[in-house]
Parts: structure tokens; C-alpha cells; sequence
């Protein structure tokens, strides 16, 4: 057991701070960094301009082919300069979606001309993509979906309500999925498309979440007209072109970013108490122990992933694990904080007090971190059933038509 | 055996549930929550002024009805249940039962009647900052001096009750909020449906309420009294939670079939109903003992505060995760709840407050019954 | 809300006590009861005197009517003099299942021959009934028995094993379930006899049970013969008629007694820690506080239940909530009972930490406890869809004949 | 990165799983459980010492084979997943191991081939009865006097380590249990696969183990090692339930479907994988921590220890809810999971205590961190 590189990994890793020492800032703690500071607009003009100087120093999409615009790296070399470039203040989370869950799919499934026009233009962050998948009644049943295209003597017309849709309103492009027959099995009758954002009919609608925040948005389609020349799965065969965009979006997903043990801590010891400050308290000092040992859990289970990377294998699935367990703790720890505070607990304001924002924040935040990317309840049903090879639900869903299956809000 | 409330007082909640059913919906309550600078719902507060709520307790001297605590019990659980955006926890559950139980003859009559009406707002003002740190507040030459954050609903308040350092130790003051050497500042909370601020005493004439020097141990009966109605008010939110979301759990499909049908939902749901049931059965012990002036208040009203306060917490944060993504946006009314429930589980002090004073209480008793030979 | 008896219900409670201080002494607390001090043989017989004595002063199955030997008493008479009869050093836990469960069956399902024959011997305890329904493949699914009756010229024969038979060895008689027809659906097959339990065939064996006791027994059918007579539903209309029992079986049932928050008390009060005792340690009152709510809670919704029998009604679910929320408490509460006792907590004996042994005992019953009388999951069902109005459980046994059901271990 | 056994580790693993299933079923360990006069399996234990286990990582100069602690790690897993009942943990985890770390020359050279061999069983004394109370055994007159109560295997040990008050305030002592002056008495436990006694010395001789007057703090170096190994039993023990009721939901059926086909299960056993995963994570980076004799040991070991015993804890106590009434029955294995689980979160202490240690280490990294301005 040990933590150290390889040889060739400490020397990819040296040269990719090198890299990132001479094109960027290191973050200072406690001051915030370019993506909180800088306008939308700023950011995204930064962002692309990021992305096209790490395509030119061949560090964006480190492993992706020579073929595809990456410099053909291996899984440990992305991961190596993702530790590296997260030390550094760039502008970040516009890219995920579109280099993490639309290019992989479109190299997989699409034309070598849908490849040769896109594929290099998104790696260098010129173009964005978005997913067009969830719906209001399909979530965690995404096979659910409803969205319609109806084949005509012209190409297709699509109608329907997408959501949840990241960077929707950013996006040049779309990954989109769609119901072309709904007298067959569920899903039998999905197909995928790309779209052009820009096309008439489409219109994105921010969300807004408990937090006030909007972070994802609504996409409603009316009439849109799309082409058959931009199908890119099989007529009725969206769905399993949709299972292999889910598994590479599925491992894009960390953990629930949020206040955790440090900030905890960091609270614990400005809290006056009976006993001195909070971080002296016994019942305190219980919790916390609980949650670190959570939080180093999810870190060291990183580790072991990424030895089976670094030994050249295919991590296990060990990290399904991760997201479950810190967006559980997310909040649960944050109401404690807050009930660490006692009355002082429910204001809401960085500016009164600053310590405390960051569990505010995550209280509101936590919901939603338990729910996107798989509830709860989904992840365990993925754990027992691909992990521990539990049966799968008994289902009512599989053997008759779409349209003759039960509907409900 | 008579552990239920009486037919009266259950068609008295049916009154009130129709009264706020129709008052009080969420779209109403969703008008405080959107305008930063609406801090309550006067009118629905007028409304209920009308109906006597205000005053349902006081007696009827000071211009209230002179009904019983349980009465007022019933009226808390729909307020709870309605998710109510006004000041009638710190109005009426803590000031005005501080003032009818420790006030003079004439604090009662200058101040009650007001209350009782509707047409002013008291507050407790309690807490000076972060965690429990010493107190600062201090009375001194007749006049009050120091701050106090958050207060609950000290913005719209006319009066407050506040701790302060004196010469005897530490007592409780009556102050009146709109006068000089008093300034207040609205605060941002989690919940915007219910007002917060924070207070500025600068020499801000105060009158002592109660015995001089005993300012701790009255505010912890004032405390245990607001905490009965608090938990009803807790018990409701946490059956409407419930509610909201077992009927979402028989409407929404998904995979074909109700996600009711699920047993990671039903589970859910079943937790739900046995914390709920667990607090309602603690809450109605909480209301017996107000009511019967029992000794065994303390106790009653810690372990309600306990119960309702897990209640509450539980049903608000899981009929999020039932309602999936949809319950995770502003425009669907789960989060008025899960705010609300953290309020109200801030409101009178965090859960391990209340946890300690109840394993006081345990212990009390263990004492006594290990003395006497007796049972806990 | 209060607490007293109404005047009626006072006036019955003081005869109860008469009637009990008359025949019986008072609890001492500390004091071992007849119970655990009599020999089985000799606590088997003064039971049986105890409750020939309640029966002939009308205190047998108080709510039963005259005609079957009750004294035709509210539920409410009953409930106030168990609740006296609880506070007296009498004899316990043999007629439960005989009175409780077996005979308000045998009053609802028998024939008048049946029921003058029997009901009066068993309230007077002269006979004492046994239930033969569970089966080491049907727990929770109790439709799924596969003992077999079989229907000849001069009767049926029987062939199989029942399991968590309590007090069989005692029993005289037994309720006994077989499945008559397996090429039905599972739940059209079964029929309900009644049995003498000396009958040639069956033979009764004690399980052992985690804990080292044995309160169950497996009881073995092989070639029993039982003429047509001894049969008290129709043929296959079994299903039903246990359903019945069922449901008293369920109100019979109370939460799980053992270690509680006094006996936690106890045992801190005496402990040492650095604070003093471990009664003063800040995380042991966190502890308490919250197990203190949950009990009081079951036995304030006790109370509830109570009022509205006192008020003439039945009571509503909430009583569901009690063995489910009692049995979890009691494994969690043994278990931190043990952890504070560190390194002594594996003792495992009374004539060593006499105060321990009480949660050491808990331990090894509260597996038990939280599936006997329904696993917390069957509870959790119950509650969300006989409570709540889930829809029940998609079924996959409904449509099939019960010999054609996929089976495992 | 190599954060992983080594392959030759993966292979001794492999080689240990396939000796304990042909020598340490769980037939086997009912023999010692169903038989009160069997303290502990001998034939298994000389088997294991013929395989070089009790004397795997010492050094060869004692007659061990020299092996890194991650090796006997490797090894502890496996005999965890065997509920082993033998005294290994006491012997080689804890006495070997502090012997070699602590014990002159003389001491070793006396001492661990007999250990290494199987020959001699050693014990750690600790425990002064329930609870943590003072410490009450001493040494006068270079002779030790006073009780430990429980101790895993002291009945079987031939040597001890106790803590004893002396003139340098509290220090270890080495004590030869079959001499004058000791007399043991064997306790039933929640566990009969493992040995538990009462020791009362009376005057027995004794000889000091490392530094006079640092008693404590040397025991809490020695605790620290062995709950890395012994969080590796937990672990394998951990697993082991798992793959059973895995195995078992996958075989019961009920309701026409096999039970692993009910969500109610499918998401205990999946809370059971969370568990273990996060304890193997744990634990690995304690055997790192204890193999690379870092300085970081005591907040390793202390999150191993909790991991493991929470996920130990976890999945035989579910274990047997998801065999349901089967499981509770003493024909069935669950309950050797349920009582070792209990059994070594006991062992070295409760978990309460190694919680406070964490949250110790955690806020000296704290203390560290904040005044260099770096990270936690």
C-alpha cells in the first residue's frame, strides 16, 4: 500500500503543474475564485478560452484519441491533471456535460461526419452541449419519457418538455431523446437526435430551486423540426444508445460537493460552549468522528479506484458508493451545524455570518444533491442489483404498449 | 381515560382547519415567502384577531376568551399544519402567556388587551449571537443596553421580553420595541415566511417582569409553555407533510405503477406516520400537563419539543426525496415545509437543549423514585 | 385530557382489586416472580388454578359473552383489569395464544357442537389450544404453507411441519392450516381444522433459540389422520378463516418488552465515567432523551387507544406503531447499554453484573423481537398500505396454481 | 498509486481463505461454541502455527518469518470472514506485537519464538471491571497485586500485559499467568467462541514492559496496532454476513419471488456494501498508516476501528433480520456473526472511546493545520 506515483505518473504530473503554474493562479483559501467573481458572460468567454489552451497543450480530454482531438493519454493521466488543475483558480463546471456525457456519445454512435464536424470544436470548448433526456414525468423511469417526434415526408417533429437540463441556456447543441412510437413496449420506441439549439420552437426556461438558485433549466419543444439526417440512434433503438450515454455520465458524477468535517471544524472551534468551544464538546466530538471516518471513507475508496487505474484495470464499483453517502451527510451534517448555533442557526446571510453561509447553503443544496444523479433510492437499488446481483424489480411495465400503461400526475 | 381532545375542541380544530384552508393556502403563504418586504400576512392576522385566536387563552379581563390551554393545542396543530407566515408563536404561545403569568395587575391590563386584539405584536428576544455564549444585555439607570440576534419576529413586534445582567443577577424586562433607544434591523433566514431581526438596545427604557434575579428559571417556564403549543404547531406541519405526501406517493407514477407501491416509499411514508404518532401521543401528554398545571410540565414539554421536533424534520426533508426532483424546486410548496420545520425547530432553542432538560427531568425522577423505592 | 377512570370504570377497577389482593400478593420489585421460580410442571398447574379462580369470579375473558362463559364485559373492564392483574405475582404467558387467538376463531368459524364442546374448558383453562399455522417457508408469507392434508375415504391425512409454535408441548388442541388442493392459487388450497394434539403422527420439538431458551416449538405431522368432522372452514376456504386469527393474533400482540430507559437508568446511575456516573455524561442524556420520547410515546399512544375503547370505539392503527419502534429500541438500546459497560459488556452472566445481565438478555432477544408477530418490514407494509392507502405489493403468486410457484431454500 | 494489497498479498489471502474453509467452517466453530470445557479450537491454532501465522511479522531473529503488516492484515481478514475461535487477536495482534515493540532484548528473545512457534498464548489485561473506572492494580514489592476483569483468553494465556500503579505512576508489567500468585477463572460471554477470564494477582511476580511511568500511553500504542488488525477481522466478519444474506435473499423465496427481488432487502443489503466499502477503505489506509510506521497511526487506527465495527455491527444484526425467524434460531450461523461482531467491538474497547480518539487526532490536526494556514 502506498500513495506514491509511478514514475511515469510523477513525471506526467510535474509536467502538468508546470502547465498550470505558468497559465493560471493557484487558489488562495478563503478568497473567492474566478467562477464566483466573473459574470456569466466573462466566465463563459474565460471558460472557452481555458478549454482552447489546455486542447493546445494536450491536456483537454486527456484520454480521448489521437482520432478525436486528445493526445491519446491514459485514464490516470486525466485523473492525475484533474488533482492538479483543481488546485488552480480556473473557471469551471461548463464543460461536464458536453466533454463528459454528449462527446463520448457521439464518438460512440455517430457518423464519421457527424464526428469529423463536432467532435473538435467541443473538445476545444467552442461549441457546447447540452443532454436533452429528463422529463417531468420520467426521472428515475427514464425510459418513461413522453417527449413525441413524428416522423413526416420532411424529417421529424418533436414536441414536448425537457428538464433538468444543465447549461441548457449556454448550449449550441443538444443530445436529445425522444418517443417515435408509442404503440410499442416502452422501450422500444425511443430514438435519439442531436439538435441545434438555435433551431425554432425551442425555448429554455431557467428552474428555480429551494436554494433560489437556478442551476438547471426547463426546454420546451413545439413544432421543432428537426431533420432525419440528425437521428443518430436506430428508429426505436434510443434507448440502448441512451444505457451507454448513462454509464459515461453516471462515472462524470462525483460526490455532493459541500460543507463537510473541515468546515464543521472550523465552526466547532469559534462556537463558545459550556465546555470552552463546541470542538471540546463530547457529544460534538461523537458526530464528528462519524463523519469523518464517512468522508475518508469516500476520499481512500478514491484511492482504490484509482490504483485500479493506475494498474491499467477498470475500477470496480466501489465509488457507486460515494454520492449516497456524502449527499446523506451533507445533510445531516449541516442541520446539525445549524442546530450547533441554536437560534443564530436560521439566519441566512454570508454577510452576517460567514461561517455559518456554508451550511445554509448546503442545507438548501442537500435535497437536491440527494435526488440528482439518482436518488437515494435508485443508487441502492443499482448497488444490490449490479453489485450484489439482487433480481430486479418484478415489472409491469415491460410488456404492453406505452400508450396502455397507467399515467399518473 | 380521556387522553384524546373532547368533541368540542375537535370540532374547534375543524372550524379552524376550514378557516385557514381557505385564509391561508399556500398560495397565500407563498406571497409572504416572495416578497422580501412583506414580513408576515397581516391580513390572514386580522382574520384570525377576528376569530379570537389571539386571545383564545387570555382571560377574558384582559380582553381575551378564557378558553383552556388545549383548546389553544387544537388551533396550533392547523397553524402548523397551514404553514401560518405570522408572528402568533411569539405573540401569543410566549409573550402574552409570559405576560398573564408573571406580569403585574397593570402590565397585564396596559398590554394584554392589545394582544388579545391583534393590534400589537410581542416577541422573545433571547438569543445574543451564535451557540449560547454568556449573556450581555444589561439594565442599568433604568434603561437597557446591549443586543439581541435573531429575534423572532422583533421587527413587527410592538413589545419584546428580553434577559439582562441587574443588580440582583439575571432578569426579565419588558420593553417597549417602538421607542427611543431601540433599534431594529430585519434579518435573512432560511424561512422567509417567518420574520426575524435583530435588536439594538441603546438605553431603551425597560419595566422588570417577574421576580427580580429568577430571570433564568422564569424564562424557562416561559419556555416550557411556548414549547407545548410549538409542538403542536410542529405535530401539524409534520401530518400535512404526511399528507402531501401520500397522496403524491398514489398519483405519481413511475415504471408503470404508483411510486407508492415501491417499498423504499411506502418505508418512507410508514416512518413518517410512526414519528408522527410518537409526537402526537408526546404532544397531547404536553397539553394535559399545561392544562393541568401538573408539576410534571417540565418534562411534558421537553419530551413534545423532542418528538415533534424529529417529526417535523423527518416528514419535511423525506416528502422531498418522495417527491423527487419536482419537490426540489421553488415552485412546488415542499420546501415551505422543510423551512418551516427548521424554524420551529430553532424557535425556543435547538433539539439538544431540550434533550439535556429532559434527561434532567429523567434524572430528577429517578432520584426521587430510587429515595422513595419506587418506578420511573 | 385526562387520565382518571370515568366512574364506572373506577368502581370496576376497585372490584378488580379486591378480587386481586384477595387472591393474589404484589410485585416486589427485585423479587423473581412465580413465574421464573415454579417448575415448568408446577407453573403449568397454577396457572391453570388461576384462571379456573378469574372464571369462576367473572374475571376469565372478561369481554367474552355469557353465553360462551364470559361475564359479557366491555373491552375497556377487560384492559383495566389486565392492567391491575399486571401489578400482582400470578402466573404468566401460558393462555395467550389458547384464549387470544385460538378460541375467538373456534367462536366465529365452529359449529355449535364445536363451540359447546370446547370454549368453556379453554376459558377456564382445563384446556389450553395451540396455533399450527407457520411454516419454515411461509414466515411472512403465511399463504405459502405447504403441509399437506389429503383427503381419503375415511378423512384426510396429513403430512408436513409447522414451526414457532408456542406452547405446543402444553397444548391439548390445536388451529392447524393445510393446503388441500396445491394445483389452485395459493390462496384457494388451504383448509383449517382443528386437532388433538395427541393424535398418532405428530411429534413437538423445541427450538433453540439465539438466547439458549426455547419459547417455540417445531411440530412435526407425519401420516396424521383427522376425520372430515375436525375440519372448520370449507374446503380451500382456509385463507380466510386464518385471516380472522390473524387478526386477533395481531391485537394479542404487544410491543417488545425488555431493557428499557429505567433499567439504562439504573445501570449509568451506577457506573463510573470521567463526569462522575455515566447518568451525567452529556451523550448518554442525548441517548436517553430520545429513547425516554419513544417509550413514553408507545405508552401515551397506548392511552390514546385506551380512550377511544373507554369511549365505546375502536381503536384506530396507531398501536401498529408499538413492536416495530420497540423492538428496534431494544436492540440499540442493549447494545449502547453494553458499549457503556466497555470491556465488560460481553459478560454474559447474572450471578456476575446482575445490573448488565438485563441488557445482555435484550440483545439476544431483540433479533427475535423484531420478527416475530411480523418482521419491521411486513410492519412498515401494514402501516403504509392499511394505514396510508399504499397500493399493495406487485404479486406474482395471485395467478398461478401454488404447485407451479417458482420456490427456493 | 497503490493504494490495494500487492498481488502476492492477494495470493496469501487466497492461500488463507482456502485453509480456513477446509479447517475453520462454521461446523468447526460450533464445537467451540456448543461445547462449554473447549476454550478454543487447539487443533485449528497448531494447524495456523504450522502455516507460520502466529509469527507471520515478527522478526526471524524470534523465530517469525518477518512479513510486513499488511501481509498479516491480508491474513486477519480472512480469519475474521472464518469467525475464527482461536486466541489469535489477543495473542499475536496485541501481546506479540507489543512484546516486540516494547520488550528488551532479553524479553523478546525469552518470550516471542514460544508465541511465534504457538507454543505460548499471550494476553493483553486491561479492564478493571464495567464501565472505565480507576485504575486499582499495583506493583509494590516487585510483585503486582489486584484484578482485571474481562480478559479475551486470559484463561487460556500463559502470558499477560497489565497496567499497574507503581512509584513511577502507571506502567506496563509482563506476567507469567501460570506461576504463583495468579489465579484465573473463565467467564461466559455473549461469545463462547472466544475465551473471556477473570485474573486476580496476589502478589505475582512481575516484570516491566518498556518505559516506567508511560504506561498508558505505551498501551494506547499498543491498542492502536492491534485495531488495525483487528479491523480487518471485523472486516472479513463483515463480508462473510454479507455474502450470506446476499446468498440466502437470493435463494428464500416468498410471495412467489425471491426476497432479494424486495426493496426492503435489496436496500439493506446495499446499506450493508456502503458500510464495508467505507470500512475496507479504513482500513487500508491503517495497515498503510502501520506499515509505513506513520506518524498519522492513531487517527488511522482509530478510523479503521470505527468503520469496521459499525460495519461489522451493521450487517449481522441485518443478517438476521433478512433470514428472518430462521435466524434467530441457534441452528442457523448468523448468530456466530451476531455475537463476534459484538465480541470485538468490546475487544480494546467500546466504540465511544476510539471516537473520542478520532475526534482527539482530528483536532490536533486542526490546532496543526490553522496555524500554518493549511488544510484539515
Amino acid at each position: 500500500m502506498n500513495f506514491h506515483d509511478t514514475e511515469h505518473e510523477a513525471s506526467y504530473r510535474q509536467k502538468a503543474i508546470n502547465f498550470l503554474e505558468q497559465h493560471a493562479e493557484r487558489k488562495v483559501i478563503g478568497q473567492p475564485g474566478i467562477s464566483s467573481c466573473l459574470s456569466p458572460q466573462a466566465l463563459l468567454k474565460a471558460a472557452k478560452e481555458w478549454q482552447a489552451l489546455k486542447a493546445d497543450h494536450d491536456f483537454a480530454c486527456i484520454s480521448w484519441s489521437k482520432e478525436w482531438g486528445g493526445p491519446g493519454g491514459s485514464a490516470i493521466e486525466s485523473v492525475i491533471f484533474a488533482q492538479e488543475e483543481q488546485q488552480f483558480d480556473i473557471p469551471e463546471g461548463i464543460f461536464q456535460v458536453s466533454l463528459g456525457v454528449c462527446m463520448p456519445s457521439i464518438i460512440k454512435l455517430g457518423s464519421e461526419e457527424l464526428k469529423n464536424r463536432f467532435v473538435k470544436p467541443a473538445l476545444r470548448g467552442e461549441e457546447i452541449w447540452c443532454q436533452l433526456f429528463s422529463e417531468p414525468a420520467a426521472g428515475s423511469d427514464l425510459a418513461g419519457i413522453r417527449t413525441r417526434a413524428e416522423s413526416t415526408s420532411s424529417g421529424w417533429v418533436v414536441n414536448g418538455q425537457k428538464v433538468w437540463t444543465s447549461n441548457a441556456h449556454l448550449s449550441d447543441f443538444g443530445l436529445l431523446l425522444t418517443r417515435t412510437d408509442p404503440t410499442v413496449v416502452k422501450h422500444s420506441g425511443l430514438t435519439m437526435f442531436w439538435v441545434d439549439m438555435q433551431t425554432p420552437g425551442i425555448e429554455v426556461r431557467p428552474i428555480n430551486q429551494i436554494s433560489g438558485q437556478s442551476g438547471f433549466n426547463e426546454v420546451y419543444f413545439t413544432d421543432v423540426k428537426i431533420p432525419d439526417s440528425q437521428r443518430i440512434s436506430d428508429v426505436g433503438g434510443g434507448w440502448k444508445a441512451a444505457l451507454g450515454t448513462l454509464a459515461t455520465e453516471r462515472l462524470a458524477i462525483g460526490g455532493a460537493k459541500g460543507a463537510d468535517c473541515r468546515e464543521l471544524v472550523a465552526l466547532a472551534s469559534q462556537l463558545p460552549c459550556d465546555t470552552g468551544t463546541v470542538l471540546k464538546d463530547p457529544q460534538f466530538r461523537q458526530k464528528l468522528a462519524d463523519w469523518y471516518v464517512n468522508s475518508e471513507g469516500i476520499n481512500l475508496t478514491r484511492m482504490r479506484a484509482l490504483t485500479t487505474l493506475s494498474r491499467g484495470g477498470t475500477p470496480g464499483p466501489e465509488m457507486s458508493i460515494a454520492k449516497l453517502v456524502m449527499a446523506e451527510q451533507l445533510q445531516q451534517l449541516c442541520d446539525y451545524a445549524m442546530d450547533l448555533q441554536a437560534e443564530f442557526g436560521i439566519i441566512n446571510s454570508p454577510d452576517i455570518s460567514e461561517q455559518a453561509a456554508v451550511f445554509q447553503k448546503g442545507w438548501l443544496k442537500a435535497p437536491g444533491s440527494r435526488i440528482a444523479g439518482g436518488t437515494d433510492e435508485i443508487l441502492m437499488n443499482v448497488i444490490a442489483e449490479r453489485v450484489l446481483g439482487m433480481p430486479g424489480e418484478i415489472r409491469v411495465d415491460k410488456n404492453r404498449p406505452f400508450n396502455e400503461l397507467p399515467v399518473g400526475i | 381515560m380521556d387522553f384524546d381532545f373532547t368533541e368540542d375542541q375537535k370540532h374547534l380544530q375543524q372550524e379552524a382547519r376550514r378557516f385557514l384552508s381557505a385564509n391561508c393556502g399556500t398560495a397565500r403563504v407563498r406571497q409572504v415567502l416572495d416578497e422580501p418586504d412583506t414580513p408576515f400576512d397581516a391580513e390572514l392576522w386580522t382574520a384570525m384577531a377576528d376569530l379570537g385566536w389571539q386571545g383564545a387563552i387570555l382571560p377574558e379581563a384582559y380582553g381575551g376568551s378564557g378558553m383552556g390551554a388545549t383548546d389553544l393545542c387544537a388551533i396550533a396543530e392547523e397553524l402548523g399544519r397551514a404553514v401560518n407566515p405570522t408572528p402568533f408563536a411569539s405573540s401569543v404561545y410566549a409573550f402574552a402567556e409570559a405576560v398573564n403569568l408573571l406580569g403585574s395587575e397593570q402590565q397585564k391590563s396596559r398590554i394584554l388587551p392589545h394582544i388579545a386584539s391583534g393590534h400589537q405584536i410581542g416577541c422573545i428576544a433571547t438569543a445574543e449571537g451564535a451557540g449560547r455564549p454568556d449573556l450581555e444585555c444589561a439594565f442599568v439607570d433604568s434603561s437597557i443596553t446591549g443586543r439581541k440576534v435573531p429575534v423572532t419576529d422583533g421587527d413587527v413586534a410592538d413589545w419584546a421580553i428580553a434577559l439582562a445582567n441587574d443588580s440582583h443577577g439575571e432578569s426579565l424586562y419588558l420593553i417597549e420595541l417602538k421607542r427611543h433607544g431601540v433599534s431594529t434591523s430585519t434579518l435573512p433566514t432560511l424561512d422567509p415566511t417567518r420574520s426575524c431581526a435583530e435588536i439594538k438596545f441603546a438605553g431603551a427604557s425597560a419595566a422588570p417582569l417577574g421576580e427580580a434575579g429568577s430571570g433564568k428559571a422564569l424564562l424557562q417556564k416561559i419556555h416550557d409553555r411556548a414549547a407545548v403549543f410549538v409542538a403542536f404547531e410542529q405535530l401539524g406541519g409534520a401530518e400535512a407533510a404526511l399528507a402531501t405526501a401520500q397522496d403524491y406517493a398514489q398519483q405519481r407514477y413511475a415504471f408503470g405503477r404508483a411510486i407508492g407501491s415501491f417499498q423504499a416509499v411506502k418505508h418512507k411514508l410508514a416512518r413518517i406516520y410512526v414519528a408522527n404518532q410518537i409526537a402526537r401521543s408526546n404532544c397531547y401528554f404536553g397539553a394535559w400537563a399545561l392544562e393541568s398545571q401538573s408539576e410534571e410540565l417540565p418534562r411534558a414539554a421537553a419530551a413534545a419539543r423532542i418528538a415533534a421536533t424529529r417529526a417535523f424534520q423527518l416528514a419535511a426533508s423525506e416528502m422531498i426525496e418522495i417527491f423527487g426532483g419536482i419537490g426540489t424546486t421553488w415552485e412546488t410548496d415542499c420546501h415551505l415545509f422543510y423551512r418551516r420545520a427548521k424554524q420551529l425547530s430553532l424557535f425556543l432553542g435547538p433539539i439538544n437543549m431540550w434533550k439535556e432538560r429532559l434527561a434532567a427531568e429523567i434524572e430528577k425522577q429517578w432520584a426521587h423514585a430510587d429515595s422513595h423505592g419506587g418506578n420511573l
